[in-house]
């Protein structure tokens, strides 16, 4: 069976919608990182599903997907690492404990 | 154009390719960091050497970097950010230790990953090279590894640059999904055709944010205050000019190849950004009282002026961005510069720290006011032909209020900046007289000071350089 | 050289100041004779650029040409004519004086002078620059050397009084860069060339937009009634020579600006703008000469004074006919002499007695004859004594107004009251009755400050005696000026 | 036709003198005296002669262009007719003779050569008045005589009265003058030229081109506003009696003899003017009939010996304005120069006394007779000069005017003039008895006669008061007014013996009164003081005038000053400088105000600048999702909008 393009689009919508009510809600900053990746995806799934349904240049849809997907790993890598420099100086993950910087 | 003929045009990326990995390569071996950092140095110049302007514009790899003018000048821009900014960090000394050539390093990627961006023609190209800029910026903005504003600055950094870019991904989603391809061309073309027309109103928006949030537009400039306090100085520096110009550079390349049908449109919106960001950024740093934080808000505010060329988007508007670009490099990276010498000399970054320079080092503190005064848009000084270029568009494109509120921000700004002249000038002497500079930045400095003149008085080189 | 002597009066003063740049900071004599020599250079080129210069021609003369932008035909055009020659030769005589008056700085000679040299690049430049961009890049020139001068070696507000006059002025000189561009886009081609621009038609509207652009630029400059208000506190902020330089030359700027853009370049807008020009100026003078009359500090009303005293030249411009032009124009000249050299005296009591209040002191003419006749001889010049310059300006700048408004030359004359009254009391109340014992050991004026001021004086009578030796190089420009005025 | 001699050397010559004596004054020392009496002589040798021809019927002009007005040439140059060369006899005798006495009034005098320069200089200003061709040339002139009067009031400056006396007489001429300026602007607005020949011919050939009578008589009027001030006529004329701080010959020279005649002159040169606009004579006559009359009245009570001379000046003033204004020009011209004559000699004798008793109020003097005999007999002489007692001249110049007013028909001028000089010739005979007759009233006043140097010149003059009279007597058949005619027309009316009868009888009335008053019966004076208080108090007080001016113009004017020197500071500083209300108003809104604003400016723009700050400030708040959530609410709001478009 097949699902019609609206209903992928409505689906990565909520997802996207859903990443980015958990940015800005979560005080983890390892939560925030996950939402992160839930916007991503959001994305990628968008990306799938327009290739599928394209005729111009399906192929690329699905390679930007992948690249995405490794983006989004160094992100979370590199996300990872500064956590925990900054956890090893500041002992907190929370972003409402970190606000040396400010006004 | 395939791969193996696009390398023979590919030859400078490649070196600072090649080179990023030979410097990681020697860090291993060599001791004596000073080399690895002269070393890199060499492979940057070398690199210059090699660039050379294509003859007719080249689309490289299947057009996914397309070598023209436009990014021809942007490679020889992101060359002389990088390494300007070298001179400048080898003698800031809590980079010190064993992680010195790793920063050498990185930077070498960073000057790759701007000529990338500068050339990008795909959506996927775009992407990655600006995924790859944001990525090298967190690590070198954390890269102290002790100070825990560093690393606050890099995660906010991170933090807020993954969501503009998640968000700007999502538009391009969109685009792909509308055109059915990458390419910039090809979505343009796509954009021009009913039902589309709208598509493009809100896809340009995700660009909106995740492209002004690299050129820290209003009102997605918030992180960059906070970043360039933290980050180590030669960094700030290098932050507030190379990734915000080559944010420019992709922005302005975007809007006219793909959303030129839609100018009209978000001209206006432009526009009113514009404004809203040099106003907040000047209103902001009047009460200033960190150097650092302060020029952060002049930057934004600048970038404000900048944002004036794109709103009118006219071919004099367009060049008005270069020119102020180029102007505000020297200025910006000058002023910087200072900062960072102050910053080790008195080892404060407070403007308290700046009483009475005059005194305590005449010949710093003359640099500082030129580069001030040329921020404030003085003639006959580098920032005044920027902002000339920027005005002059505007009347042309008879953007009356914007020009009139321009004016009155810049003469907000002139009170600012004078307060440091002030301080250095008109206030008496805090402390001993400072030893002179160390000789990369004295040469750092030089340089720039003479770009700053250089432009002021004789506009016609450069400008020579850009109208093509 | 003969064919650059205005690049060389323009750019003399920076290769001195650069020469000053190069001498170690303690050989302070050496600086100060450099400063002096240059400007005695510049005198003197001046000198012989009016051997060269022919009163008859009414346009520009002496032209050089050179390409400087050319992107935007932004052209290094340098030329002088009967409406900036004066004013270049009055730079140059001011400058000279004002430096003799600055050997008496005692901080930071090195800064000062080199700034005071910067100084007179940018006004000389701003006189014969005949390139709205040139012209705008040696106006904005002007101010920061100004701002340091106040700023550093200024009195004890001096850095409010600095930032004020910088800012007053940076703002009314944006809006007046936009309207530079709005003529540089309006006139096709588009240049900056004021040879070209002149013969060029403009709308009406259009006009009256730019022509509020500039005048918000020379306003501030002059300054005119609303925008005086950074005037007072500049000057009596400022150390005497830059007092002298301020209220001899930059006051100047702005009027000039009338002069050589405003009225030429949008005559129509110009003459729309007549009525309300008329009644700042009677503002201006009336308003001063009141406030001025208040003053107890003995500079602050000199200052004020020259607001009522600029309120003539603007008046004179109001009038649009010959008389009030050629009165304008004199007056422009003669004010320059005249209230530099009050303030110079000014200058002479401060450094004997510090204090500048005029309550204070008293009986000074007992005490010291030779100030008070030259403080006396100043001071009737300039509340307009027959035989003395100011008299013939202000005698031409109402013969004019009289042709244009009957009343406004009425009301006008209300300010040579009050200049005599306010000039009076302060004679009185500085020279005239008891010595306070307080000044018994107060010196008389010493050579070298008869020498500053000796020159001005032969000018004031010279010009006063027989008007005809400085008119006779401005009417032919003014009468072709009045030609494309009223069309 | 140009004149044998160059003219110009009559000025230039004192203004050599004057230029000598200020610049080498200081080893000049008494030397400057010389210098300047040999000048002024030197001047006067040159004048007579052409004056002499002039007398004989010549006519000397001569002009240059000085300026361009317009396209108008501005031609200054000297012009001798009848009416300047007259003058011009007059001003250099008696000049030189005055300078003579001074050189030993102020013997002694710390800025002896100072004084001199002054005199020479104005010996310079008003010999170009007299001889000058065109209005603005003259004005200059008589601008620079105002400056000499200035000068030479405020001589003696340690004194607060002198250096107030100077301040006021110039302020007070100034206003004149300016009236005088608007004046003249005005007739080259009607005419089209300054110059007093061609402007005669423009009036009097008005048939050419016809001519704009309101404006002229505008011109006319304000003209004349420049004669109140100078020749202290009603109501500028508060100068005058405070001018007498100057020294005495100063006194004499200027403020008796030349300058304030100066103003007569003006209303003389301008006569044809004056008769071209028929409506300002009346206001003419009116103002000099007020000035004599009320001037006299004052001048009955003074104590101060030169005071009274001064107010006896006034209304012998108002007598030669009065005469103009019922167009006696001849009549106005000859009282002129006797009056100069006698009055001259009048102070320089008062001058002698102060200098002889070191007093001057007449209260303390008395029975100087005997002391100083010839400066009394010449002081008498005078006196009855001005008295009007015949045959001396001031009997004449009197009798023509009288006999103007009478016979062209205005009785009631004439029944005041008639009245006036009753009282001059009262009140110089009460000063002469008191002063001179009588017991000396205070022991400690010791007088001795003067020295040689200053009673001859008194003597010379006292010869000129009497035979100066004679051109205009019937002896030489009114060959003055003849004369006068000549240059220009005016009515000339058949001597009555009516009106002499009148003038001698009044005269030698007011002579008796003052006799037996102070002579006789000395309680009279008393009684009648008392017996009309107000009247007294009234003349005393000089009519209150000056107290009504310094109430409703002095005080005014530095009122309005200082208002808006608070109105500069506060209101026009603080629209665009906020140091005022806005400023306070966002300080209280949020307290914002730091250490930059106080020191460094408080400028609206900056003051708001900064209340913004102090939100922006706020919004960064170092947190993050703040951060994000500005993003976030920005994006929504643009694609709101957005959708909302499409």
């Amino acid at each position: 069976m097949i699902i019609p393009l609206q209903h992928i689009l409505i689906f990565s919508l909520l997802l996207f919608a859903t990443g980015l009510y958990g940015v800005l809600v979560r005080r983890n900053i390892i939560g925030i990182l996950i939402s992160i990746e839930l916007m991503l995806n959001a994305a990628n799934l968008n990306l799938i599903a327009f290739s599928k349904s394209t005729s111009l240049a399906p192929e690329t849809g699905q390679i930007f997907a992948i690249f995405v997907i490794a983006i989004a790993a160094t992100a979370a890598a590199v996300g990872l690492a500064i956590v925990l420099a900054l956890y090893r100086v500041r002992k907190t993950v929370y972003t409402d404990e970190v606000n040396l910087l400010k006004w | 154009m395939g791969i193996i003929e696009s390398l023979r045009y590919f030859v400078p990326e490649l070196i600072l390719l090649g080179g990023a990995f030979l410097v990681f390569g020697t860090d291993l071996f060599v001791r004596n960091k000073k080399t690895v950092g002269e070393l890199s140095l060499l492979i940057l110049i070398v690199a210059a050497c090699f660039c050379q302007m294509p003859a007719q514009p080249l689309k490289l790899f299947y057009d996914m970097f397309h070598l023209d003018a436009f990014a021809h000048f942007f490679r020889y821009f992101a060359l002389i950010a990088v390494t300007l900014t070298l001179l400048i960090s080898y003698s800031y000394k809590p980079l010190k230790g064993p992680y010195e050539g790793e920063f050498y390093g990185l930077f070498l990627f960073m000057a790759f990953a701007l000529i990338l961006v500068a050339g990008a023609n795909n959506l996927l190209m775009i992407f990655l090279s600006v995924e790859f800029v944001s990525m090298i910026s967190y690590l070198l903005v954390g890269f102290l590894k002790k100070d825990a504003r560093s690393k606050e600055a890099a995660i906010k950094y991170l933090l807020f640059g993954s969501v503009a870019s998640a968000i700007m991904l999502y538009g391009m989603s969109l685009l792909y999904g509308a055109s059915g391809s990458l390419a910039l061309p090809a979505v343009g073309n796509a954009l021009f055709f009913a039902p589309f027309k709208s598509l493009a109103h809100i896809a340009v928006l995700f660009f909106f944010v995740g492209l002004g949030f690299k050129i820290s537009m209003a009102p997605f400039h918030m992180w960059a205050p906070d970043v360039y306090e933290g980050a180590p100085t030669p960094v700030t520096a290098f932050l507030t000019v190379a990734p915000k110009a080559l944010g420019f550079a992709v922005f302005m390349r975007v809007l006219s190849v793909v959303f030129m049908p839609s100018r009209a449109h978000w001209s206006v919106l432009l526009t009113a950004l514009s404004i809203l960001t040099m106003t907040l950024g000047n209103i902001t740093a009047l009460s200033q009282n960190n150097i650092k934080r302060f020029l952060a808000y002049s930057s934004i505010a600048q970038a404000g002026y900048i944002l004036m060329g794109m709103a009118v988007f006219s071919n004099l508007g367009r060049q008005g961005v270069l020119v102020y670009l180029l102007a505000y490099l020297f200025t910006n990276l000058g002023a910087f510069a200072v900062v960072t010498l102050i910053g080790e000399q008195t080892g404060s970054d407070d403007l308290a720290a700046y009483a009475g320079l005059s005194e305590r080092s005449p010949v710093t503190a003359a640099f500082l006011t030129v580069f001030l005064l040329s921020l404030a848009g003085i003639p006959p000084l580098a920032g005044f032909i920027g902002k000339y270029y920027v005005f002059a568009a505007a009347i042309q494109g008879k953007f009356i209020t914007l020009t009139v509120v321009a004016a009155v921000n810049s003469v907000v700004a002139a009170y600012y900046y004078f307060r440091i002249v002030r301080l250095m000038y008109l206030t008496s002497a805090s402390g001993p007289a400072l030893p002179p500079a160390p000789r990369p930045l004295a040469i750092a400095l030089g340089l720039m000071f003479a770009g700053v003149l250089l432009l002021g008085l004789f506009p016609g080189l450069f400008l020579s350089l850009i109208w093509r | 050289m003969a064919s650059h002597i205005l690049s060389w009066i323009v750019f003399t003063p920076l290769l001195g100041a650069f020469a000053v740049l190069f001498v170690p900071q303690r050989s302070t004599h050496l600086i100060k004779w450099i400063t002096l020599s240059t400007t005695i250079v510049v005198f003197g080129l001046a000198c012989v650029a009016l051997g060269f210069f022919q009163a008859s021609q009414g346009g520009f003369q002496m032209i050089e040409r050179a390409l400087w932008i050319p992107q935007f035909n932004v052209q290094y055009l340098l030329g002088t004519d009967g409406i900036s020659f004066p004013m270049v030769f009055l730079t140059a005589i001011i400058s000279l004086l004002a430096c003799l008056g600055s050997f008496g700085i005692k901080e930071r000679e090195k800064e000062y002078f080199f700034l005071y040299l910067l100084l007179e690049t940018g006004m000389m430049g701003t006189f014969v620059a005949l390139d709205l961009f040139l012209f705008y890049v040696f106006w904005e020139v002007v101010l920061v050397p100004m701002y340091f001068l106040i700023g550093i070696w200024g009195g004890p507000r001096r850095e409010y009084a600095a930032i004020k006059f910088f800012l007053y002025t940076l703002a009314g000189s944006l809006f007046m860069l936009l309207g530079i561009l709005g003529v540089y886009f309006a006139a096709s081609p588009h240049t900056f060339d004021m040879t070209q621009l002149v013969g060029m038609t403009r709308g009406l509207w259009f006009q009256k937009v730019v022509f509020l652009a500039f005048f918000l630029g020379f306003a501030i400059k002059v300054p005119i009634f609303p925008f005086h208000t950074w005037l007072p506190d500049a000057h009596v902020e400022a150390p005497t020579p830059i007092s002298v330089i301020l209220a001899g030359v930059l006051l100047k700027m702005g009027t000039y600006g009338f002069f050589r853009f405003s009225y030429p370049l949008f005559p129509d807008a110009a003459v729309w703008f007549q009525p309300a020009m008329a009644v700042l100026a009677i503002l201006g003078i009336v308003y001063g000469g009141f406030v001025a009359l208040a003053q107890t500090d003995f500079k602050k009303m000199v200052a004020y004074s020259s607001v009522s005293h600029m309120g003539f030249v603007l008046l004179g411009l109001a009038a649009m006919n010959a008389n009030g032009f050629r009165g304008a124009m004199l007056q422009m000249f003669t004010h320059g002499t005249i209230t530099g050299g009050l303030f110079l005296l000014v200058g002479v009591l401060y450094d004997r007695a510090h204090s500048r209040d005029l309550n204070g002191f008293g009986g000074l003419g007992a005490q010291m004859p030779a100030y008070a006749g030259i403080l006396t001889f100043f001071s009737l010049a300039s509340l307009g004594l027959p035989a003395m310059s100011g008299f013939v300006s202000e005698f031409l700048v109402l013969l004019g107004s009289y042709q244009y408004s009957k009343v406004v030359t009425g009301l006008s004359t209300l300010g040579i009251i009050l200049a005599a009254t306010y000039l009076l009391y302060m004679v009185q109340r500085v020279l005239l009755g008891k010595l306070n014992p307080k000044w018994a050991a107060l010196t008389d004026i010493n050579f070298k400050e008869v020498l500053t001021l000796a020159p001005l004086m032969v000018l004031i009578l010279a010009i006063g005696v027989y008007p005809r030796i400085i008119l006779d190089y401005m009417i032919p420009t003014l009468d072709a000026l009045l030609k494309i005025v009223k069309g | 036709m140009v004149a044998p001699i160059p003219v110009a050397l009559i000025p230039l010559l004192p203004f050599a003198a004057f230029a000598v004596n200020i610049l080498a004054g200081r080893w000049l020392k008494h030397r400057a005296a010389w210098l300047s009496v040999a000048t002024s002589t030197l001047a006067c040798a040159l004048a007579i002669p052409l004056c002499w021809q002039v007398f004989r019927g010549a006519h000397f002009a001569h002009q240059a262009t000085w300026l361009m007005l317009g396209e108008v040439p501005l031609q200054f140059g000297y012009l001798l007719d009848p009416l300047s060369s007259t003058l011009l006899f007059m001003v250099t005798i008696v000049g030189t003779l005055i300078q003579v006495y001074a050189m030993g009034y102020m013997r002694g005098d710390p800025r002896y050569s100072r004084f001199f320069a002054y005199v020479s200089l104005f010996m310079a200003a008003m010999l170009t008045v007299v001889i000058s061709n065109n209005y603005l040339l003259f004005f200059m002139a008589w601008e620079i005589m105002g400056l000499c009067s200035y000068l030479l009031i405020g001589f003696y400056f340690e004194k607060d009265s002198a250096a107030n006396a100077c301040k006021k007489a110039f302020l007070t001429t100034r206003v004149g003058d300016i009236g005088f300026l608007i004046g003249f602007l005005t007739l080259f607005a009607a005419i089209g030229t300054l110059n007093f020949s061609e402007m005669n011919s423009i009036i009097s050939g008005a048939g050419a081109t016809p001519l704009n009578t309101t404006l002229l008589s505008f011109a006319a009027f304000f003209i004349f506003c420049g004669t109140i001030g100078k020749s202290a006529q009603f109501p500028l004329h508060v100068w005058l009696p405070d001018a007498m701080e100057g020294p005495t010959p100063v006194s004499a020279l200027i403020h008796a003899a030349t300058m304030v005649a100066a103003g007569v002159f003006l209303v003389a040169r301008s006569f044809t003017l004056f008769a071209a606009a028929p409506n300002v004579l009346p206001v003419v006559t009116a103002i000099g009939t007020i000035t004599a009359f009320g001037a006299a009245f004052i001048a009955l009570t003074q104590h101060d010996i030169k005071r009274v001379l001064a107010y006896s000046t006034i209304s012998q003033l108002g007598y030669m304005v009065t005469a103009l204004g019922l167009s006696g020009l001849g009549a106005g011209t000859f009282h002129l120069i006797t009056h100069a004559f006698f009055k001259a000699l009048l102070f320089l004798g008062a001058g002698s006394v102060i200098h002889g008793t070191h007093v001057q109020d007449i209260r303390e003097m008395g029975g100087l007779f005997k002391k100083m005999p010839s400066t009394a007999v010449t002081f008498i002489i005078a006196s009855l000069a001005l008295a009007g007692i015949p045959p001396l001249s001031g009997f004449w110049s009197k009798d023509e005017i009288l006999l103007t007013a009478f016979a062209s028909g205005h009785t009631f001028v004439f029944g005041v003039l008639l009245l006036t000089a009753f009282m001059t010739a009262f009140y110089m005979f009460r000063l002469i008895f008191l002063t001179f007759f009588g017991e000396a009233r205070n022991p400690k006043v010791h007088a001795h006669e003067s020295p040689a140097l200053m009673t001859l010149p008194l003597w010379a003059l006292a010869v000129g008061s009497v035979v100066i009279g004679i051109p205009g007597s019937p002896f030489m058949h009114h060959w003055f007014q003849k004369f006068m005619a000549h240059a220009s027309h005016y009515p000339e009316y058949e001597p009555s013996l009516f009106v002499m009868a009148c003038s001698i009888a009044a005269a030698v009335a007011g002579i008796l009164l003052a006799g037996v008053v102070y002579l006789k019966q000395k309680h009279w004076a008393e009684n009648t003081a008392k017996a009309f208080r107000p009247l007294y108090l009234l003349s005393f007080n000089k009519f209150y005038i000056d107290e009504l001016y310094s109430a409703y113009i002095v005080k005014p004017f530095h009122a309005i000053g200082r208002i808006l020197f608070g109105f500069d500071e506060t209101v026009v500083d603080g629209a665009v400088n906020g140091t005022g209300y806005a400023t306070m108003l966002l300080s209280r809104i949020k307290n914002w105000i730091d250490i930059h604003i106080v020191d460094g400016f408080v400028n609206f723009t900056g003051a708001f600048a900064y209340f913004l700050n102090s939100f922006t400030k706020r919004l960064q708040t170092g947190f993050i999702q703040n951060y994000l959530l500005i993003v976030v609410a920005a994006v929504l709001a643009f694609l709101i909008f957005e959708l909302k478009s499409i």
